[in-house]
């Protein structure tokens, strides 16, 4: 399928078109998931992918502790996998083959293999999914040695992340939140695929920083407009990967802002924000002038009440109030 | 009462007119609430997402026929049926889906984490296959109390491929746990058709890899589903150990409030509503009462589900900042005796 | 069984009287899990609970995830159950029930019922079991609301922790090392059961505050001395419980010392060390007058051969080198 | 060679002289292998933990009798045994449980983690169940490639009541993947007999529920396993699905390096050393070669196993800086044809 070099299109569609790309290029790849066939993926985004790669594109039973292991054995032995967890929630039943197997393979077996798997993870709420169905996770995977994470924010990242994650030698999480799956952005085929592991200035200001990835970076943006307007310039930086961090690109900002912001819609307790934080302060504490403000979920479950939800998560009002919270020790 | 004109089969029988009428009545409460619960999606009015039983009835109906209060009961995702056949109030599960505080769960569970305790309702749930474990546990405590009591745990024969229906039902097994286990067959997985992922076409085939007696039966036909029930309830409830039953079922409309549909035929689904339980119950309770009261029977139900619904919308708002509380439940005062002391 | 008020005894063993107490006295307490009976369990601790009550010790098929979700159903029908999970490793196996399921019950049935399960997990590394059997994991568990943490370091705590967790109606994660079963240590049967939450001031120091949990308080405590030899006195603080977390113990430390050292034994990234010091950098960041740094497991998989092993988990002089560096900015 | 003096059993003409001797000898090189392990811990020259094989020895080397180098073997904690069978050298054994960089993981595996890319052998496993997926992906991966391979998964009857035995099953059945399960059925898992916790004493039985094919073998017997093995690898590698092999054995030591077997008699210990897989094989192959021979065979393998310790313990230290290397795998080069280019 030929696509153009420069084009408006849907972050879901972006997913696809990587997914398009890599299968139909190297016979070396697979995907697997539940519902990918003729329903076309729960969110959509498999497509008719299953009607022009049939033997690859493998929808599966509702297994999907035996699923990650099935593409741990076929990483090992010589094929890239993508996996569909249908909500990241449901990865909390992979865990062992994620933890125990899929990240310390390449290490605890003397670097002769290593399992090159892409686990995509719909993630997220304000959408009144409720808790078993609304859930940000990544906070679980921070600590995984041997393991990447991957979280795209733009229409551009996404495709040019899912591309580098599959062939990354590593088993990489790659997180989508639902709610940028009908965004719409610039894709541009020409795009230079780096390696994960790159932050991106999403937006240059001198007074604060905001650090943030994924649905938060757009919460980030509508905050940032929001302080402009108040003459307050935020920073903000998309970390797009997680693991491993672009640590020098939040430091390099906050040095110059000496304020820190950071903003996850993921548990706050040991989250994004607590490593963004500890690194900062190990390695540039004289430079920081203000309070440190972590915004992210608080320790509560996430209800399925859509009002109650939006109570919850955070939201742009969090991100202004703790950025103008940085400015002052009250 | 009407005199009856043509011989009872041996299931109506059994099942009698009281039970037939109120099995008619509890069929059509789920299915008219069902269909309530479309219609607000359809117009905005709720939000996340459900998945309607209509077409399934026969099943939770029938196999609440057999149970006890006492009984405990484990749901799916598609569970508002089971809620409602095991006593739950169509006011309070609209609140819970709406999100109201008058909610079962104060609009914290919706449609996926209903859990009604004091009908020993231990939850829908979001996870495929996560009820299953549950319903064993409730099992081991049935048993560790030495009581007469069962667990009553549905699934989907979707949920029969998750690891936990292979560990559960060889723990109930070894431990002869008076757990029933009820596998809504609806041949779907979402889009998935189970002879696509399995190896067989029966989830009864599998109990027998556990020492499980396994039944099938016509899951559109509540008096089937209830005479089985309630030959399989009083064997489990006597301490023969843990049971499963197959009911051969279908949902009329799609997995979800968007599902096109594009994996089945609509010759099929035609074939299928063609067995309709709402339409053989009510011609099993015709057999006792006159059309009229049939007609009667249904305007009460209607009325009854949007005096409900209407009911549900006027209850609170749950955005409020309690949104944040009651995430831990409080600290025991009692602790052991002896020299344990509490600071 | 009667016990002696005070008596020394090992941490083993501490472990086991609280079962036996809680399982002699309260019919409606069942312990759970592999090879629990003529065993004695993998590390010794049920020795004989299962002769003395039968019913309700029960060894389980190896099937993690079904035993957490029987779990489960037995708490929620008016038991506390207590599970052993072999290894620590393993619970990756059971996530989908602590995570969706027993931490979420509470709050999202709208707290008409909760889960008082405790799940004990041998943790920890240093003895050459490789990848799959020295993690130490409770930087996953940090972001799961619902759930508490402990992670006791000495035989008073472990008995005492243990029968509070028990009592706690919450899912309580009781974190055990390897290491320490064999320590001796004093019980005093009278010690006054608190609930969860506090920590504990294992050493009283001016110049640093030095943060740890269940094993690395030893290693934390071995360091100390050490320092005091080169004239630098730390406060280590024994965090006891890691959720919640008794941030205030902390921050009046660091108030008076001015430097912080997390030590821990699981991963740095998203783990206890990042959290302590996140909230600390919230609360209290002027009083703080020098590098902070933390102390862990960098990112790599636990090898198998002990020698290795060594180089990867962290030891006493890291805590020595981790000290002294907070007390200048080169 | 020695005139054959009675008649030989059909297995043992199915294998022919040249087969028995060489499984013989690769039965002892296990055997004496897990001895020498057995040593060095009571001595304390190892660390960690082990498991070992004795007593099961006719499983893997009769397994392996059947299978080409190009297939794939996923083994378990339990695993010195399926990576000799499968070609591995002792020393290099040897070197990773010693933690030695010359190890085939550079020590880092250990005992419970030893994989052998070059030998297909894709690693024994610390978590009991944790192969039985992987293999199952091996297997997808042959039917992917089109080519005739097959691919063994080793596993303990404990670990058939892992969700992972039954949602891999599934999967292996419902893809006609070509994948030997072979269960080493020794009764135990650590000290929990099997019996005691599924509802069958046979793990075979649980195949049918996914419609695969089983059989059981008297484990204790090489010649047995190698027969059966023969067929159902042609079988399976003829495209004909997966299957399972159940090997009823018995571990003659206790689970793990301290095990006081508690919970088994020394009655049924010694009954079940009366099978000894070694003096089984030793015997089949006396009637190929002489007495004389056998001895050499012997003192052969012992000074081989004797020979591959002291150039293992000669290695060099793992423990260095490099002990931190190689968490990640370096990225591809290889980047998918069109516009995409790597920056
Ligand atoms: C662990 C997990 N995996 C996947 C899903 C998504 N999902 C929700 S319902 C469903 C299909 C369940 O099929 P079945 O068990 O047959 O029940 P049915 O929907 O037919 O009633 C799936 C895959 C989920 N909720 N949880
Ligand atoms: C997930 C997991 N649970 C528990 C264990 C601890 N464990 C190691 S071996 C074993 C018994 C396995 O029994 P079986 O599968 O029969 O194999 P065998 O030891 O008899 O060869 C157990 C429980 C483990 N390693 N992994
Ligand atoms: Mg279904
Ligand atoms: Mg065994």
């Amino acid at each position: 399928m030929e696509y153009m070099q420069r084009e408006k299109i849907s972050y879901r569609k972006a997913i696809y078109r990587a997914l398009d790309r890599v299968l139909g290029s190297d016979e070396k790849v697979v995907f697997m998931g539940e519902d990918i066939s003729e329903y076309g993926g729960a969110f959509g985004v498999s497509a008719d992918l299953y009607r022009r790669y049939p033997s690859r594109v493998i929808s599966t039973p509702i297994s999907e502790g035996s699923v990650a292991g099935a593409a741990v054995g076929l990483s090992m032995t010589g094929y890239r996998v993508i996996v569909e967890i249908m909500f990241m929630d449901f990865i909390t039943l992979a865990m062992d083959q994620i933890i125990n197997h899929a990240a310390n393979i390449h290490y605890m077996y003397g670097g002769q293999v290593s399992c090159p798997i892409v686990i995509r993870a719909p993630a997220g709420g304000y959408r009144g999914y409720g808790p078993s169905h609304s859930k940000t996770l990544e906070g679980l995977f921070l600590g995984i040695p041997g393991l990447k994470i991957v979280a795209p924010s733009t229409v551009q990242d996404a495709w040019g992340a899912l591309i580098s994650a599959i062939y990354d030698n590593n088993p990489v999480l790659f997180i989508e939140h639902k709610l940028l799956y009908n965004m719409e952005g610039e894709i541009d085929l020409d795009y230079k695929i780096g390696p994960i592991g790159r932050a991106r200035i999403a937006r240059e200001g001198a007074d604060v920083t905001v650090v943030s990835h994924s649905y938060g970076t757009h919460l980030s943006m509508r905050a940032a407009q929001e302080l402009s307007a108040q003459g307050i310039e935020a920073e903000v930086i998309d970390l797009v990967s997680l693991k491993p961090l672009d640590i020098g690109a939040v430091a390099a900002s906050v040095e110059k802002t000496g304020r820190l912001v950071t903003v996850e819609e993921g548990d706050l307790s040991g989250g994004v924000g607590a490593e963004v934080v500890s690194r900062v302060v190990e390695d540039c504490l004289p430079y920081i002038d203000g309070r440190i403000v972590r915004v992210g979920k608080p320790d509560v479950p996430i209800p399925a009440s859509i009002m109650a939800e939006s109570r919850v998560l955070p939201g742009v009002d969090d991100i202004v109030d703790a950025a103008k919270r940085t400015l002052s020790w009250e | 009462m009407r005199q009856k004109i043509k011989p009872v089969e041996a299931a109506l029988a059994a099942a009698g007119a009281l039970n037939v009428v109120e099995m008619y009545k509890k069929a059509l409460t789920i299915r008219y609430f069902e269909e309530k619960v479309d219609w607000l999606f359809g117009r905005g009015k709720l939000g996340g997402t459900t998945h309607l039983c209509i077409g399934q009835e026969a099943v939770p109906v029938g196999v609440a026929s057999a149970l006890r209060a006492d009984d405990y009961m484990v749901s799916t995702h598609r569970g508002h049926g089971h809620l409602i056949a095991k006593g739950g109030e169509p006011a309070r599960i609209f609140a819970e889906l709406l999100g109201k505080s008058e909610g079962y769960c104060k609009g914290r569970g919706g449609t996926q984490h209903l859990c009604v305790m004091g009908l020993n309702f231990l939850g829908t749930n979001g996870i495929t296959g996560g009820g299953i474990p549950i319903a064993t546990g409730a099992g081991l405590s049935i048993k560790l109390s030495g009581d007469d009591r069962v667990a009553v745990c549905f699934f989907g024969e979707g949920a029969s491929n998750q690891g936990t229906f292979h560990e559960s039902l060889n723990m109930a097994s070894v431990w002869k746990l008076p757990v029933v286990y009820v596998c809504e067959n609806n041949m779907y997985a979402m889009s998935t058709r189970f002879a696509r992922i399995s190896a067989s076409d029966d989830v009864a085939a599998r109990a027998g890899a556990y020492g499980i007696e396994a039944a099938i039966v016509d899951g559109m036909d509540a008096l089937k589903v209830a005479e089985l029930a309630g030959k399989v309830v009083g064997r489990v409830r006597a301490g023969g150990g843990p049971a499963l039953i197959e009911a051969k079922t279908y949902r009329f409309c799609g997995h979800s409030k968007s599902d096109p549909r594009t994996y089945r035929t609509r010759e099929e689904e035609e074939m299928w509503k063609g067995k309709d339980p709402i339409k053989r119950l009510a011609a099993a309770a015709a057999e006792f009462i006159p059309g009229s009261e049939i007609e009667g029977i249904k305007r009460g139900v209607l009325a009854m589900i949007e005096d409900a619904y209407d009911a549900a919308e006027k209850g609170s708002d749950s955005s409020t900042d309690a949104a944040l509380d009651g995430v831990y439940a409080k600290r025991e005062d009692i602790v052991p005796q002896g020299n344990i002391q509490s600071a």
